[in-house]
C-alpha cells in the first residue's frame, strides 16, 4: 500500500495462489535473469520476475543473425538459448534469490515429457514461486507443430506440468491461433492456474541487397509496440472465454499500454520488448499505474481489470 | 561494473566530414566510469521508430563529465542522430561491455578503418596516462579519403603518435588497405588494438596470429540491448561456440573470434 | 518496357489470364473508387487499382469512431461501407473505365450466394479486369464465423463465385488463421486463379481515460508497417505451398518492401495504408523498382520473384 | 477543386502562448488554390511513428504563396510540430474539403472556440475581399485565458471586426462560455460561421436553429487520409446518415449534423 495524495493506493493483485504486490512483471527472454538489469533497474520493485526459457539441457540457440528492427518492432530468432535446468539452478537462482520480487521460470521443452521433467526440478526450489509454460515450441514428436496450435496438446503439456509441480502454473500462449479462446479454455480445462498472452507473432524480414533473409533462422518472432493492439484483443477476448487470471504481454512500454491490458481484463501484465530500449519501463509502470488510479479516485488496481466499458450496439 | 541511465544534454555537433559527425554529451556517470572499448547504447529519438537504441564506442572522454560518440550516417537512426541540435536530448546508457585490456605498456600499434577509429582515440588517449612517451607507438588509421581521415590523422598526431594513413581514393597516404602498413612494423610490436569492418580486423587477426603478436579487435553485431538480457549479439567463436559480443566484448583476442564467418 | 541506363527494364507480369504492365496495384478499401486521388497520383501508371469492397446491396458502415492510430499501424472498423453493386456500376465505373489501369473489384457478401450473385453482376462489364474476393466477412449462416478461417467455407466461396464468371479470380485471405497455406490451398483446389494476402490482422484499442474501446465497433482490423513481417512471413509460406501466383499485401510502402515481397514470391503487390500518408507510395516503388533491377543488372522484374536464398542449414 | 502535394518549407515558426503555434510555410500551389474553411494534411515527420497525416485547417494565406497553419499541442504529432525549425521541410497536401459557403455579404457573426479560431481567421479575411466594411459584423472568441486569446483578438480587430472574446478564467472579457456572446446579437444576424469544441458548436447551432439564422460549423473527427478514400472520418448526418467530414466537410450547415451525438 502506497500514499499518494492522501489516498492508499493497493496495487496488489492475486494469480492463483501467486501474491503480486503489483501486477507489473517482466517477460521471459527480455529480462535475462534479472541480474543483467540490477545496475539500471531496483529490481525489488517489481512485481515479478520471469526469467529466459529454460530447458532440460542447455541450448546454444541459434546462428547469427538473430535479431533484426522492424517497424515499431522487432524480430528475433534467438532460438531458446538458455543454460539448461541446472546451470539454471547452479549459477542463477542465488542472485534471484536476493531480489526482493516473485520469480517465475519459464520452461519449454521439445515434449510433454520434458516440460514434465522441469516442472519437477524447479519445485521445492527455494525462490520459485511459479512456473510459465511456453507452448510455442514445437513439438519434436508431432513433426515441429507447435504445442501451442493445437489444444490436445496444450492439454497434454498442462496436465503433465500440473501433476509434477505444486507450484502455480501460468501457461504462456501463442497467438498463431485462428481462435485463441480455444487454447485457452483447454489450458484452463486441464489445469493452468493462469494463462499469459500473447507470445511473438511469427514474422519475416529480407535483406533486398543480397536478396536473402535478414534472420539466419528465415522467420522469427514479432515483438514490441507494434503487436500492441493485436495482443490487446486477444487478452479481451481470452478473459472473457475463461474464468483464470490472465497476464496480459505485447508491446507493453508505457503505463497507458499497461492500463489498456487491465482494463480489458489482465489481472497482471508482463513488459517484454521494451525493457530492451527503456530498462525502466517497468518501473515507470508501476509509478504511471499508482498516479492514475489516483486520478481516477480509486483506492486498488483490482477495480479497473476487466473495466472497460463497451456501449450497447 | 557500474552502468548508468543518463538523459545527456548535447554540448556539440562537430560536422566532421560529409555524413561523419562528432556529438559532446554532458553524461558525467558514464563518463566516470567509462573505459576504452566500452559503448553506450543511444536512444535517437522518442518516436517508436526507430524503436531500439542504437551502440556507439565512447569515442571519447572529455573534462567536466563530458562523452563523445564519432559516427557514420548509414541508416534512419543515424540520420536522426545527425539532425540534433545543441541543447537537446540523448538518453544514453553505459558504459557497457568489456574494453580493451590495458593492464601494462607495450610497443603499440592501433589499427582503426573507418569508424572503427572512434574508440582508439579514447584508448589512445588513456594510454599516455601510463606516463610513457607513445612516440614508438603506431597509429594506423583507414578511410575513404583525405576528407574523411585528415583531422583524425592530427589529432592522434597530436597526443604523439606515429600516425599512417591509407585512404581507398589515395587522397592521403597509402592508397590501398590499412593494413598493408602493418606489415614492416608487425615484427617490432607486442600488441596490437583494431577495430573497424570485419574483413579488416580479419586480416589484421592473421597477420598477428602469424606473427605471435598479441591482438585485439573490437566487433560489431547488430544488438537490440546491450546489457546482456536478449541474447541477439552472438557471433561464433573460435570454438564453435557462440560468444555475446554486448558482454563478453565487444572487445575480444583475436584468437576468440572464428574469423571464417 | 522502359529503358533505363541504356537497359531495357521489362515489368510486366501475369496472374493467370491477367496481364499488369507492372507488379504495383492498390488495395482495396485504402484508394477508394481511384477518382478520390485522380489529383494526386497519376492513375495511369498502377498496375491496376483493386476498389473499395461491393456488396450486393449499399452498406453504411459501422458507428464512428472508425479508425485510430496505432504503433506504426493503424485500427480500422468501416465496416464495409459501400455504394452496392449496383451504385458501384451506375457511378463508379464510368470514371475507372477512363484510367489507363487495370480494374478489379473487390467483392464481400455474407452468404456463398450473395458472392455468386456480385460475380454474375460484375462479368461482362466492359473495364473490369478481375475480381478479388474478400473471405474475410462473416458469414451470417454460420454464426458470423469469418469465411476465410474455415477451408470448407473458402472452397464453397470459391466455386460459387467461379462458377459465375469468366474473370481471373482472387481469392484475398485472412491472416487470422493458425495455418494460411491450408487456406491458399483449399482456394486453389476451388479454382482461384491467385491468392492475395494478407487482410488485416485483428486487433483493439482502449481508451484509458474514458475507459472505452477507441473504435465503436470495440475491435478492427490492423494495417500499415507494423504488420509487414507477418505478412511478408505468410505470403512467403504461402508461395510455397501453392502454384498460382501470389499477390503480396500488407505494410508495403516503399520499392524495398516491395521488392521483400517479390522476393519471397509474392507475382504482384499491394499498396494499402500507405496510400492515406503518402499516396504517391505506389508512383515511388514502380520507379523504385526500376532503379533495384537496373542496380541489380536485371532487365524483368520476372527474374527476382521468388528469388529469395536462403542457405542450407 | 484542384489538390497538391507540396513539400513546403517552413518559413516561421510563432510561439504564440504555451503549447500553440503558428507555422508558416511556403506551399505556393496549396495558397493558390486554398478557400477557407479548407484543410491540410501534414505529415509531421518521416519516421513512421507516427504514421498518419494530421488536418490542420488553412488559417491564414499570406502572399508570396505562403499559407499558415495555428495548432495546440496535445498529442506527439502536434509536438513534433512544434520542434521543427525554419528550414525544415513539411511534407502538406491541400486544400482539402469544402470549406465556407462565401456567396454573398451579410449580417456576419463568427464564432470561434480555442483552435477553432484558425480557419476563421482566412475566413475573415477573405471576407474583406467583398470591398464592405467589417464594422457591423462580429467576431467572439473564447479561449482558455487572456495569454491564449490577446493576440487573436487584436488580430481580428486590426481586421476591422467588432470582436468580443470569453475566457474560462475570467482573465480576459466575459468570464464563461463564448456562446453567452451570441444572445444579444443573434436578432441582427444573418450568417454565423463557428468552429471550435462540438459542444460550443451544439450551442452555436441550436440558438441559429431556434433564431432561423443561417449557421455553419466546422467538424473535427479522426483522419486517416483526407481523401474520401479511407472512410473513416464519418459523423451522423441530421437524416441518421452517415456523413464523411473530409469530403462532404469539413464545414457543414448546423441542420446538416446530428448534434445529439
Ligand atoms: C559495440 C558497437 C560499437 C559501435 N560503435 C560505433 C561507432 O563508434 N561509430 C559508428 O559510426 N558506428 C558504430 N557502431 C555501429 C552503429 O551501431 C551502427 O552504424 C548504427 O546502429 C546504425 O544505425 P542506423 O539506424 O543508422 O542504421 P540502420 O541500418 O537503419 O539500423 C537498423 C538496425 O541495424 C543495426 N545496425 C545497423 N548497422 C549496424 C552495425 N554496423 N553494427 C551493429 N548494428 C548495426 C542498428 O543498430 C539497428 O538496430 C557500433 C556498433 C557496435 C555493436
Ligand atoms: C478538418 C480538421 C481541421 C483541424 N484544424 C486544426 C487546427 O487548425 N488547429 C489545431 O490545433 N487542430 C486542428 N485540428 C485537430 C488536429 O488535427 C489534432 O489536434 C491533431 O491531429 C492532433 O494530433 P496529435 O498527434 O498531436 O494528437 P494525438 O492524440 O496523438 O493523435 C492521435 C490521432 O488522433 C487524431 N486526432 C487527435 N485529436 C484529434 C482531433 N481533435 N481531431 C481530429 N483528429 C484528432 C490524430 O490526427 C491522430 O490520427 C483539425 C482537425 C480536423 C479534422
Ligand atoms: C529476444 C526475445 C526472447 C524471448 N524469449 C522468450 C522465451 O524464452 N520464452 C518465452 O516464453 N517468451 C520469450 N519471448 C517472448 C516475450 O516474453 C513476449 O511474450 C513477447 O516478446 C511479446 O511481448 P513484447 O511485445 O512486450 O516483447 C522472447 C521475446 C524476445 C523479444
Ligand atoms: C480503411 C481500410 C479499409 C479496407 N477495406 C477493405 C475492403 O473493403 N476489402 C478488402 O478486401 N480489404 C480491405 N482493407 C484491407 C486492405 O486492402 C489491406 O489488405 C490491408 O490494409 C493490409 O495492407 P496495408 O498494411 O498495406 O494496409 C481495408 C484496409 C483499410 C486500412
Ligand atoms: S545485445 Fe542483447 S544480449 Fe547482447
Ligand atoms: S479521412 Fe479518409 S475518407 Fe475522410
Amino acid at each position: 500500500m502506497d500514499n499518494i495524495n492522501g489516498m492508499d493506493i493497493d496495487l496488489r493483485v492475486r494469480l492463483g495462489e501467486l501474491r503480486l504486490r503489483n501486477p507489473v512483471m517482466t517477460a521471459s527472454g527480455t529480462f535475462g535473469y534479472a541480474r543483467e538489469f540490477s545496475q539500471l533497474v531496483n529490481l525489488h520493485r517489481l512485481g515479478a520476475i520471469v526469467v529466459k526459457g529454460i530447458s532440460l539441457k542447455p541450448r546454444p540457440g541459434n546462428p547469427p543473425p538473430r535479431v533484426v528492427e522492424t517497424a515499431c518492432g522487432m524480430l528475433n530468432a534467438i532460438g531458446l538459448e538458455n543454460v539448461g535446468v541446472q546451470g539454471f539452478l547452479e549459477r542463477k537462482m542465488e542472485f534471484l534469490r536476493g531480489v526482493n520480487s516473485r520469480v517465475i521460470v519459464n520452461i519449454l521443452g521439445d515434449s510433454a515429457a520434458e516440460y514434465g521433467a522441469l516442472a519437477g526440478k524447479l519445485t521445492g526450489i527455494e525462490g520459485i514461486d511459479a512456473l510459465e509454460v511456453n507452448i510455442s515450441c514445437p513439438n519434436v514428436k508431432k513433426g515441429g507443430v507447435a504445442f501451442g496450435t493445437d489444444p490436445a496438446m496444450a492439454t497434454e503439456v498442462t496436465r503433465t506440468v500440473k501433476g509434477q509441480t505444486d507450484l502455480p502454473v501460468i501457461v504462456k500462449l501463442s497467438p498463431n491461433v485462428t481462435d485463441i479462446t480455444v487454447m485457452a479454455r483447454a489450458v484452463e480445462d486441464a489445469g493452468a492456474d493462469a494463462v499469459s498472452l500473447i507470445n511473438t507473432l511469427i514474422g519475416m524480414a529480407i535483406d533486398v541487397g543480397s536478396r536473402r533473409p535478414k534472420l539466419a533462422n528465415v522467420i522469427g518472432g514479432l515483438s514490441g509496440p507494434a503487436i500492441k493492439p493485436v495482443a490487446l484483443r486477444m487478452v479481451w477476448q481470452v478473459a472473457r472465454a475463461v474464468s483464470i487470471p490472465v497476464i496480459g504481454i505485447g508491446g507493453i512500454a508505457t503505463a497507458e499500454d499497461a492500463l489498456e491490458f487491465l482494463l480489458a481484463g489482465a489481472t497482471a501484465i508482463e513488459v517484454g520488448t521494451a525493457n530492451f530500449y527503456q530498462p525502466r519501463a517497468a518501473e515507470s509502470i508501476i509509478d504511471g499505474l499508482r498516479a492514475y488510479l489516483a486520478a481516477q479516485g480509486e483506492d486498488s488496481v483490482r477495480a479497473i481489470i476487466g473495466a472497460l466499458q463497451i456501449d450497447e450496439a | 561494473m557500474p552502468e548508468f541511465q543518463e538523459k545527456a544534454p548535447l554540448l556539440q555537433k562537430e560536422a566532421i566530414a560529409p555524413g561523419i559527425f562528432r556529438l559532446t554529451m554532458h553524461a558525467p556517470e558514464i563518463a566516470g566510469a567509462a573505459h576504452p572499448g566500452q559503448f553506450v547504447m543511444v536512444q535517437v529519438d522518442t518516436s517508436m521508430d526507430p524503436l531500439l537504441r542504437r551502440p556507439f564506442s565512447v569515442h571519447q572522454v572529455t573534462s567536466g563529465g563530458n562523452i563523445q560518440i564519432l559516427f557514420k550516417v548509414v541508416g534512419q537512426g543515424t540520420a536522426r542522430l545527425a539532425r540534433l541540435t545543441p541543447g537537446d536530448q540523448l538518453d544514453c546508457i553505459g558504459p557497457l561491455g568489456r574494453g580493451f585490456f590495458l593492464d601494462r605498456r607495450d610497443r603499440l600499434c592501433l589499427i582503426g578503418g573507418g569508424m572503427g577509429i572512434a574508440p582508439l582515440y579514447f584508448l589512445a588517449k588513456r594510454l599516455l596516462q601510463t606516463g610513457e612517451s607513445p612516440g614508438d607507438d603506431y597509429v594506423f588509421l583507414g578511410g575513404r579519403s583525405r576528407e574523411e581521415i585528415s583531422l583524425f590523422a592530427a589529432e592522434f598526431f597530436d597526443l604523439g603518435y606515429t600516425v599512417k594513413v591509407s585512404t581507398d581514393d589515395g587522397s592521403m597516404g597509402h592508397h590501398g588497405f590499412v593494413t598493408d602498413l602493418l606489415g614492416p612494423v608487425l615484427p617490432d610490436m607486442e600488441r596490437v588494438y583494431t577495430c573497424g569492418p570485419f574483413p579488416m580486423m580479419r586480416i589484421a587477426a592473421q597477420k598477428c596470429g602469424q606473427a605471435a603478436v598479441f591482438c585485439q579487435v573490437s566487433l560489431e553485431t547488430h544488438m537490440a540491448c546491450g546489457l546482456g538480457a536478449c541474447l541477439g549479439c552472438t557471433l561464433t567463436g573460435a570454438d564453435g561456440r557462440y560468444i555475446h559480443v554486448c558482454r563478453q566484448g565487444p572487445v575480444f583476442d583475436a584468437e576468440e573470434v572464428a574469423w571464417t564467418t
